[in-house]
């Protein structure tokens, strides 16, 4: 039987399948039901200063085999009610992340504190909120912003810290850099793609704020991506997320550069039975392919960890990794352009 | 994944419901529900009261803005529609005590008529706050249901709660199964009564929904989500819930009290919260 | 019968259906076989400055309903071969608009210089090749490049001048403000989105090239959204581009704010005769909806322009309408976060 | 989309040739092809030379690098594969001329095997530069074709050009259908014969191919894409294209003229381009 056990921040968790933030994230009875279906951990719904509810409805657009749209608005009780929540899911020993999302460092280190205190293992920073300073982009697509914040949160806790990053950024190794430098522990991709779904006989956007977040399997290439170049660009562990939904998909996120990975859309198709159904599948895999632990298959694509199998984590620099990839991977000098 | 279609045809059923059928051929089953979005405006979970054929229909009441706006809809109008979604009634059992409070009629009528239909005996208790607003009373006895109506201010039928009569019902016959929706405290009454005497009972609860596809949580309650694991749940079950009846999370995921309005004349309001 | 003319950087076309750069764009004869089939101008490869062989293949994962990854690396001829190829069309009378793309504002120039003498009517600018200077990511992300290569261009020819911008962004609008500002006659987004494929077998990524570009119906929420924001910055006709394969497909992104779109994958799923059959049944629509012609339906989903439905183009500053769209798509003041 | 499947068997035909079979389930028609990646090296399109049931099968011979390591896989050594693509053969016609050269024979044979099993005679001219490269001599004559040989260096049957053959075959009988592939040179006297005689002829050509998906224009030949109009083309509509047997697209998409090769000995050398 292969060994699903896997350590992200300093933490070993059963599995590397954790339940997306945002998803059967608000009543701690749905944490704990996430945890008994399977998942490694499962993180909060993302908890800001007080309570909102969100947008009004239609905050979902489900799109077929492609995914879905939402533009929930991030509804949530707020910091002072919902430690209530993860109490419930705590006490019956249920490894919880608290998610948060604020509009400034200040919001996010009275959070990240608030947070620590409610029985969680680790927190995990929600990045993506509009800027508030700047114009319509989101706070974690400004590198800048992203360090200020993982650093003030960082100083303001001792539990680990992860960074959950946007893919709506030219460059996603740059935004995990800039994590790595503000103290994060591990980074996890992806949020949301930025999307939107127009109602051709009414002539208006679906959803009620318009333009929302695409998730699901129209992703996923998009999340792998994401995981490819962030492995490249720095060294802490990463969490990958999009559009998974089998064990396959989660090997591809290993072999990426993941050491664990989040499933939220998923759960809408196959219902909360797909953490034990994927953790069985990738369990077979791994046995079927002689794979005994997870740390054989992190990284494994990228060719300068291909030619040193079963080292843990690499610690090569980045750009020789680079030269190394285009070597290995095409066997020809490489063309310039896309 | 999401249709938008006119209304065809509007049926004013009491002075605060109305029916509104529209063209959706998807196949569904009584009890479950489909997520209607007024442009511009909500999009709100409704029980089909119409399920079969591909002319499907919703019976709304006017509780707040969104379904004040829905219940004055007329052709051609437009709505969205996307579901159905959730798990109906078991339609099996040959003998049926049906206890509709309010709007709860919508989504046990359809029920009632595929049972009938199947052979079975079908009672119904009726409530409502008077007589103009008993709904779907000529459907239920058009398909050969025995009527037992209550009104609060006793202008048809008992003087009362719908749930009084319930429990008179269930102690004059044997029931294979209850079936009842409504006001939560009303639904609760009921179901435990059936319980108590070994009834197998089902009532389809409402709580706040955004995405109706199981993900979001905003419809938790206890281990459920109503818009998958639900809206019918076995009384059993339901009763074992603290919530049930006491409490609902809001839109914001927050849990909180229903409210029992108490309307001066001493009749039992609605609950505040998710509708009905 | 509906009227299908659009008007875009200053010419009427036939129809709003083009044929997306890299699709049919390599010899003369399909790009006119393309116009046969219906489409409304024919857009050719993107051309640079010597022949490419492009990347070895595999170039293109198919991806099943949720499109398709490629990495093709831009093949082509190079402009002194190329033009040979788009004399067969022009000849024919087929409206061809010449697609190029370079490492710099110089090499753009140059290449625009070329493209200007070989009969085509306008010229669209390939922002998507990685930055020369900076550090991975594309030319076209950065705004400050994307101005100076269409103005330096703008200046280079009489051409109308069509600046196709990148999704791979935190700011859309960023993009498109740039290339309003440098005096590009028209935007049209989106290239394809940054993706990955890896197979877990051979533990490899399947493209050549690693790294590739999502297309297909899993980037047409993401198109939507960039046709949308950008409509919102600018006030250049925009030519919309993303996962197009139906009437209703055109319809949205009309709505969104597109006086025309580029077809691409969906040639793949549905031959080439997609575009015939798109465009009898955009006409069907709008006799069906009463729609005489397209001025009606571009950027009618907008509230600002749904307020004023009729004419041709809001003048209306971009705050303005922010402020009203949120009052009338939501009918409530707005939240402050996604 | 792909599938990445080990190489069950290996069968060596000749000595620069070798078949692959792998279990590869989806339907196929004698005459389409697949796109067969080498991981880490490139992706080529081959033809199915076995397509019936699930277990598919390639005939490769090595020409250039790519290809070289393909014919030295061994099991259970891995391919990916997608596909099938294209359009195969028209199989009615009851009295067929096959006419092979090199590894066309690769794509002739199974198109001749579902012809003859459904009736046809079959009648196949193949050539090779020397007796040990006639590819699938044993298997044309084991479906009951007769066999007309042809070596450039005369080692087996006629000495010269299969070409010539198939001159001799059209002036000896009447044919229904002229099947071909090869280089192009080859095919296209061998289609302009068959013309001549108003026998409908058919090549499978090849150019590079990119995406297989009739989008990238690499496999551009006049107005047709060869991955989604072909491989297998008209004879009557092949002739009327300047390029045919003249010039393909080189991988930047560059028409490009065939080189002619003439080996020391005199015979005919192979096209210089996409493959064969
Ligand atoms: C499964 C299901 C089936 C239903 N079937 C019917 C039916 O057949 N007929 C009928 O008349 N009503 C039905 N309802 C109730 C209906 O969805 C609305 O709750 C009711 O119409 C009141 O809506 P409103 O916005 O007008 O009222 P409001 O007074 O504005 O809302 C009443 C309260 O309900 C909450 N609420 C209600 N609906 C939603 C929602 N979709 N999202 C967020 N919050 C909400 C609000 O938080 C508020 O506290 C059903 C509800 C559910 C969950
Ligand atoms: C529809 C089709 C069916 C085929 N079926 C068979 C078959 O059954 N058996 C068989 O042995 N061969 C077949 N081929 C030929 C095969 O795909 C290769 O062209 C051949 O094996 C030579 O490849 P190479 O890379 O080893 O040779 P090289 O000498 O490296 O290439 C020869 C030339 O062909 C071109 N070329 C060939 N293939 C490609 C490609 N995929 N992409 C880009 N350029 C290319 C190159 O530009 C080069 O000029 C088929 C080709 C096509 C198009
Ligand atoms: C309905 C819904 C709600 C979400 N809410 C949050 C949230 O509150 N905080 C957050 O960080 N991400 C949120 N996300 C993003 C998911 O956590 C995840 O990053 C994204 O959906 C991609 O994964 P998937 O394709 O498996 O769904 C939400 C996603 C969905 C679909
Ligand atoms: C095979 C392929 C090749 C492409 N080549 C180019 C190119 O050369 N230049 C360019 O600007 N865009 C190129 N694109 C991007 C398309 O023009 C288009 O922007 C993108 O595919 C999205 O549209 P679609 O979803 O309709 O395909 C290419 C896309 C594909 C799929
Ligand atoms: S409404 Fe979202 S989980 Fe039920
Ligand atoms: S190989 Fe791409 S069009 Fe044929």
């Amino acid at each position: 039987m292969a060994d699903l056990t896997t350590t992200v921040a300093g933490v070993r968790w059963r599995n590397p399948l954790w339940l997306a933030s945002g998803i059967w994230g608000e009543s701690g009875e749905s944490l704990r039901g996430a945890y008994e279906a399977g998942a490694g951990a499962v993180i909060t719904k993302s908890i800001g200063s007080g309570p909102r509810p969100g947008y009004p409805n239609p905050t979902v657009e489900p799109l077929g085999p492609v995914g879905m749209l939402n533009a929930l608005g991030l509804p949530n009780p707020g910091i002072e009610e919902y430690p209530r929540e993860i109490e419930k899911a705590v006490s019956a020993g249920v490894p919880v992340i608290g998610s948060i999302f604020g509009g400034s460092a200040n919001e996010f280190t009275a959070l990240a504190r608030a947070m620590s205190r409610t029985g969680v293992r680790a927190i995990e920073l929600n990045l993506s909120c509009p800027h508030a300073e700047g114009f319509g982009t989101e706070v974690g697509s400004d590198p800048h912003l992203v360090e200020r914040i993982v650093r003030r949160v960082r100083a303001a806790t001792t539990l680990p810290v992860i960074a959950k990053l946007t893919p709506n950024t030219s460059d996603p190794g740059a935004l995990a850099r800039a994590a790595e430098r503000g103290g994060a522990n591990a980074v996890s991709a992806i949020n949301t793609v930025r999307g939107l779904a127009i109602e051709p006989e009414l002539r208006r956007p679906v959803l009620a704020h318009g333009i929302g977040g695409l998730s699901g399997p129209a992703i996923k290439p998009v999340g792998l991506a994401c995981v490819w170049q962030i492995y490249e660009a720095i060294d802490l562990p990463i969490v990958g997320i999009g559009g998974i939904s089998t064990a396959t998909d989660v090997v591809e996120y290993l072999l990426a550069g993941a050491s664990a990975v989040e499933i939220g859309t998923a759960v809408a198709q196959d219902g909360i039975e797909v953490f034990g159904t994927v953790a069985k599948a990738l369990s077979d895999w791994m046995d079927r392919h002689g794979v005994g632990e997870l740390a054989e298959l992190i990284g494994a694509a990228h060719p300068g960890r291909r030619a040193k199998r079963g080292s843990p984590r690499r610690t090569r620099s980045v750009a020789s990794h680079r030269r190394r990839r285009v070597s290995v991977v095409r066997g020809r000098s490489p063309p310039a352009m896309l | 994944m999401r249709s938008v279609v006119p209304v065809d045809e509007r049926v004013a059923e009491t002075p605060s419901t109305a029916t509104l059928r529209f063209d959706y051929p998807p196949t569904a089953e009584p009890g479950q529900f489909v997520m209607v979005w007024l442009p511009g405006d909500d999009e709100l979970p409704m029980s089909l009261s119409y399920v079969e054929g591909p002319q499907k229909g919703i019976t709304v009441k006017a509780m707040g803005e969104s379904s004040a706006r829905l219940v004055r809809l007329r052709p051609p109008d437009r709505l969205g529609v996307r579901g159905p979604y959730g798990r109906g009634f078991d339609l099996s059992p040959r003998r049926i005590l049906v206890v509709g409070g309010g709007s709860g009629a919508a989504v046990l009528a359809p029920a009632a008529e595929a049972a009938a239909r199947a052979g079975a005996l079908v009672d119904v208790a009726l409530g409502a706050t008077t007589r103009e607003e008993l709904l779907f009373y000529e459907r239920f006895r058009a398909m050969g249901a025995r009527l037992f109506p209550a009104t609060d201010d006793g202008s048809f039928g008992y003087r009362g709660y719908v749930s009084d009569v319930a429990r008179e019902r269930l102690g004059s016959e044997s029931y294979q199964a209850v079936w009842t929706c409504g006001p939560e405290l009303m639904m609760r009454k009921v179901l435990e009564e059936a319980e108590r005497r070994s009834v197998a009972s089902f009532g389809s609860v409402e709580r706040v929904m955004k995405c109706a596809l199981g993900m979001c949580d905003a419809c938790a309650l206890g281990p459920f989500h109503v818009c998958r694991d639900g809206p019918v749940l076995p009384g059993r079950r339901l009763l074992d819930l603290e919530e049930f009846g006491r409490a609902f999370r809001n839109a914001s995921g927050r849990l909180t009290p229903f409210e029992v309005r108490r309307a001066p004349s001493g009749r039992t309001g609605r609950d505040r919260g998710p509708g009905r």
